[in-house]
């Protein structure tokens, strides 16, 4: 563990607009130096990506970030990332990322020169290697064009690198539906700890080659979906809040290689990398309802640098493109943090915003300045990234307990025993890499998961 | 509490062994097969099911019991081709090309499984022959494709147009399903039914397969 | 004038959730009781209305509505209003209305008495007799299905009855793009005042006999309009501000006659009447950008009693159906005004939400409580409706041009000639309305505009 | 400065009364109609017609030009006529059946008849016929609608249809435009032309005539 103390270690310093390491970008644009800004992201319709397509998808990005840069010039915006997560195709071809990596690049450049705006491009290329299956995490015929999509997207004028990997996913997945708690840790604290190691070796590596900044990664492959599970009621809300504190050592990978932020909007552990590593991150709420729903609408919101919305098709709305939209939506939000930030009112604003969401959702709580600060502390005490994800789990439902016996949060009965049942089975695992990796080994599929790609 | 409720009871509570132990009691006391199976399994996984359905239980209560009644019918199944008696449906299952998503799939089979059909789960990734070979393979009544992307649901536009161009359209009905998939999507590519969830999707293939086989 | 004071008279009391008169419907919604509810409208996607697409019509209705109440649900609101705006073709045929009626309150009352939320319907059947050219307002071959719909519709069981009425819509639209002030208190103050007499004692007469609540009228088609106009750089966005003064006396008009509240969501001039009428109010802002852009995301919330989405259509995002996206977002932001509420920092939040605005745009700063409360006195000081049109557009251009003086308010230099060019022109207006008659008698085409139809 | 440019200064500040009598010493000091027409009065529109495009003036000043140009017009028509003189295209233009807004139609035909087209409008609330009627009538080049309601946009297929069932498809060019359209419902109704506002209206139907004129 390469963070041993806290960045932020009061909960009264972890607020949106600020983070101890501030990142700036080449046009100016500071994250975490006392602002909020709009993170605008947005997709396709739903279309097929082919050789026939693509000059359409060219004319609707181009298009797409015009709209939005036209209005937010209009709604006197005065910083925004845009957000270019690419589609399987774009990466598996990295010409099309890197031809679309510069149709936004050339939009923020040219709105920035006329407007004064500080626009940039975060590239976040998608982890191709998740596209087989068993995955091959070190070896796979699809991580060169990744990289290279990193490198000539780097290139091409983007100014932040992030990413989703994906690594430990293909048994985290089934541990969710099963609840299975060790199979959680095993996933995050083991497999995806290594593959962060691996992967973000090369990513920092690229962006410090190119002059770029390299972003960091969210495990919104585990912990979103484990919350999109439990908002339909098909896995406790226990499981899911403990399943993001799983994630924390893991994505906490990526600012050990040398990530400076922000971190990406999806990971709402990004809250205790803040306080952890001390870098700025964007998060995303309600405004992001457009990509799918959450118990952590406004609590989110809380420690935020950048405000995102997650994702949105480019379709038409009765307003106007979905993402101009959503641009909208998101410079209004903004608005309101940066107006309480001027009037020193922001602590007030913070508190509202997480007061407003903590007794409703196991998953909200865990995100409340004091639950963050308190987690993260566990954390950066623990001895090793294993140790750090059990401890993370264990504290979370520490917290969780206290409050339901409070009445401070709101849990549906069915929910109770599933608090025990984790409790049980964390208590099983051994602090121990090689003799957690020994007590699994039975239960590993070797056709779905191949150990030796994470060097074990 | 007699030998089949005892069965459904625990399968409901996901004992493996103990409805293991109890399907072999029945088989021994003389019952037939099939009342094992729709009185013992299918009615307990049933139960569940309706429980799933309204937000009572969680998957993973689901998976208990439904790896419970697959111990329960290994032991049912050799009895059961003895009797003559096969699945009430069969469906062909699988996530489209380009798509590797199998919760909802995986969930999907389970609830279609609990009602009794044979289901055959081509795993995820799979090319529209691929849908079409196995169909006519086993003789299926129904394919189900699933997508979770926007990019990869045009997919089962292609399942159904590789279906229809071999001249096979009207031997299977055509399920469709995931996250971004729609009734009017549905329509739209020509699908016969669209089915929001897992639950309804087992509800729906039973009607379907009874339907077809009416008909 | 029927009211000649204020119901609230220092700034300070105008704010969200509170409203000197509210309002209970029969399940027990309190609007402007202390707590802010969201109200929620959707429409169909793009398609025909009529015989053949009427079944598929029901069924989006019918699964929309429980999608929404679902998710309220899950996100335990407490309290929401449905609204139902209808499309021409159901105020045509007033079967569809009230059937379509009866499917929202059928789900209201069936969630109301499962989860013990209060959900209820809001009827808006739209202004038919706007369907002709020229129009025959009180002629009309419309009228009758219309106030069928209202009647037929309480009776089905909607809780408020609202409209969007249009009189002197037809000489305001060529007042707008021309800036013609003159035409546009003339069009509002002469046309829109007398019309709106006609109409809503039809309306409240209809709601006490049916036992349901008058909830007013806004003037969407007028400064609204405007604001669209202004958005797209058509008009002066001070001209579309001074239009939203001068439409005050109109919308009041409905209070003067019975109507209750809350007031409709589209109607900015809301604020205004809630000062004069002490009505609750519902507002719209930043999550209604799917329904149109605006300059007043923010602002607006400042004193809403409901907050609305205003209208979005009924199609598929990623994060599920685009109704569900509204209301989830709408949901977090009640929250929050809510928990400012419970923690007595409600006054705090307001300011923020009002100073995030105002400084950007002529339009927000006139929405402020400040000129709120000075152009709503400068409203009820006037003898009658047309001098309360003039006094109040007066009085909104006195604030925008302190404001630019002060540096206040960032305004483009091509607006400015736009403030004396109205100055000028409002000084013509005669403030007696048989002048001010005669003086306009030349410039209306008699082919556009029956005044005969307005009573003169 | 000359008259040509003085009378387009005029035009553009909106002055009537100036244009006129300055069309009229144009005339009388035998300057020729077409240039007239083009370099001052066209001359005048087309800087406005910028201007508008680029946000530096409003649609009231857009109004009053178009009207000043207008009374030059009117001045100038029987010379014009006389000099065998024709508009470089025909638009019928209308808003959708069952559609009643007028403000962007009535942008684009001031737009449009500012590059020098002749503009049929049919106003509001138009039916299919009406729009096909008039196009055969005027033997236009463009039938362009209008609509702002998402449920009256689909009137435009009609429209198209009508054209279409009569055997007229290839005759006319069809534009589509108003705050719903986009430029993938211009191509799911099949019509030629999606313009997003009063000013690409007027160019594209510039350009639409010229090369069906010349094709
Ligand atoms: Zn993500
Ligand atoms: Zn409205
Ligand atoms: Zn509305």
């Amino acid at each position: 563990m390469r963070f041993t103390e806290l960045a932020i270690d009061d909960p009264t310093g972890l607020i949106f607009g600020t983070a101890p390491k501030p990142v700036t970008s080449g046009r100016g644009l500071t994250v975490g130096g006392g602002q909020v800004y709009p993170e605008l992201n947005f997709t396709l319709p739903t279309m097929e990506v082919n050789a026939r397509t693509y000059p359409e998808i060219k004319e609707i990005y181009r298009k797409t970030v015009d709209d939005v840069l036209t209005r937010a010039a209009a709604l006197h915006v005065e910083g925004i990332v845009v957000e270019f997560e690419t589609l399987l195709e774009m990466t598996l071809k990295p010409a099309y990322g890197i031809e679309l990596t510069e149709i936004l690049v050339e939009a923020c450049e040219r709105f920035s020169a006329r407007y004064g705006m500080k626009a940039e491009v975060r590239l976040t290329p998608n982890d191709t290697r998740d596209y087989e299956r068993p995955p091959r995490m070190r070896n796979s015929p699809y991580l060169e064009n990744m990289l290279r999509l990193f490198d000539e997207g780097a290139k091409a004028g983007a100014t932040f690198l992030s990413i989703e990997s994906t690594g430990g996913k293909e048994l985290h997945d089934e541990a969710l539906v099963n609840c299975d708690i060790q199979g959680v840790v095993y996933a995050l604290g083991v497999l995806g700890v290594r593959d962060m190691r691996f992967l973000w070796d090369q990513i920092t590596k690229i962006a410090n080659d190119r002059g770029v900044i390299a972003g960091g990664d969210t495990a919104c492959g585990f912990a979103n979906t484990a919350m999109v599970l439990a908002e339909k009621q098909y896995i406790p809300r226990v499981f899911s809040a403990v399943d993001r504190a799983a994630s924390i050592p893991r994505s906490l990978v990526a600012y050990e290689r040398g990530a400076r932020g922000p971190d990406k909007d999806c990971g709402y552990e990004g809250v205790f990398l803040k306080a952890i590593a001390g870098v700025p991150i964007s998060m995303e709420g309600k405004t992001a309802a457009c990509a799918h729903a959450s118990p952590v609408g406004n609590v989110s919101m809380a420690a935020c640098d950048l405000w995102s919305n997650e994702s949105v098709q480019a379709v038409h709305l009765l307003g106007g493109p979905a993402p101009v939209v959503s641009l909208e939506q998101l410079a209004y939000d903004v608005r309101l943090l940066n107006e309480s930030i001027r009037t020193r009112q922001s602590l007030l604003l913070r508190d509202m915003l997480v007061g407003s969401d903590v007794s409703h959702d196991p998953q909200a709580l865990i995100l409340a300045p004091d639950s963050v600060i308190r987690i993260a502390r566990a954390v950066v005490a623990a001895g090793d990234h294993l140790a750090a994800t059990f401890a993370a789990v264990g504290t979370a439902l520490e917290i969780i307990e206290e409050a339901v016996q409070d009445r401070r949060l709101r849990m549906d009965p069915r929910e109770e025993v599933w608090v025990t049942m984790v409790r049980e089975q964390l208590a099983e695992i051994p602090l121990n890499e090689d003799a957690f990796v020994e007590m699994m080994q039975g239960r590993i599929d070797s056709g779905k998961v191949l150990l030796e790609e994470y060097g074990l | 509490m007699s030998l089949l409720t005892e069965i459904s009871e625990m399968l409901q509570r996901g004992k493996a062994a103990e409805v293991k132990s109890l399907v072999q009691n029945a088989l021994d006391e003389g019952t037939d097969p099939r009342v094992i199976l729709e009185e013992g399994l299918l009615h307990g996984m049933g139960v569940i099911g309706e429980k799933f359905k309204n937000n009572e239980v969680y998957v993973p209560e689901v998976l208990i019991a439904a790896r419970a009644m697959n111990a329960g019918s290994e032991i049912l199944k050799p009895h059961l081709a003895g009797a003559g008696v096969e699945a009430s449906g069969t469906v062909i299952l699988g996530t489209v090309k380009g798509d590797l998503h199998d919760i909802g799939k995986n969930l999907v089979r389970m609830m279609m499984e609990g009602k009794g059909l044979e289901v055959i789960d081509l795993g995820v990734d799979v090319p529209p022959e691929k849908f079409l070979e196995a169909a006519l393979e086993r003789n299926a009544d129904i394919i189900a494709c699933s997508a979770l992307l926007t990019t990869t649901m045009t997919e089962m536009k292609n399942v159904i147009e590789t279906v229809a161009g071999e001249g096979h359209r009207d031997r299977f009905r055509i399920m469709v399903g995931g996250a971004p998939v729609t009734e009017s999507f549905c329509k739209s590519v020509g699908a016969d039914l669209y089915a929001p969830d897992a639950s309804s999707a087992a509800d729906a293939a039973v009607a379907l397969c009874r339907e077809k086989r009416a008909g």
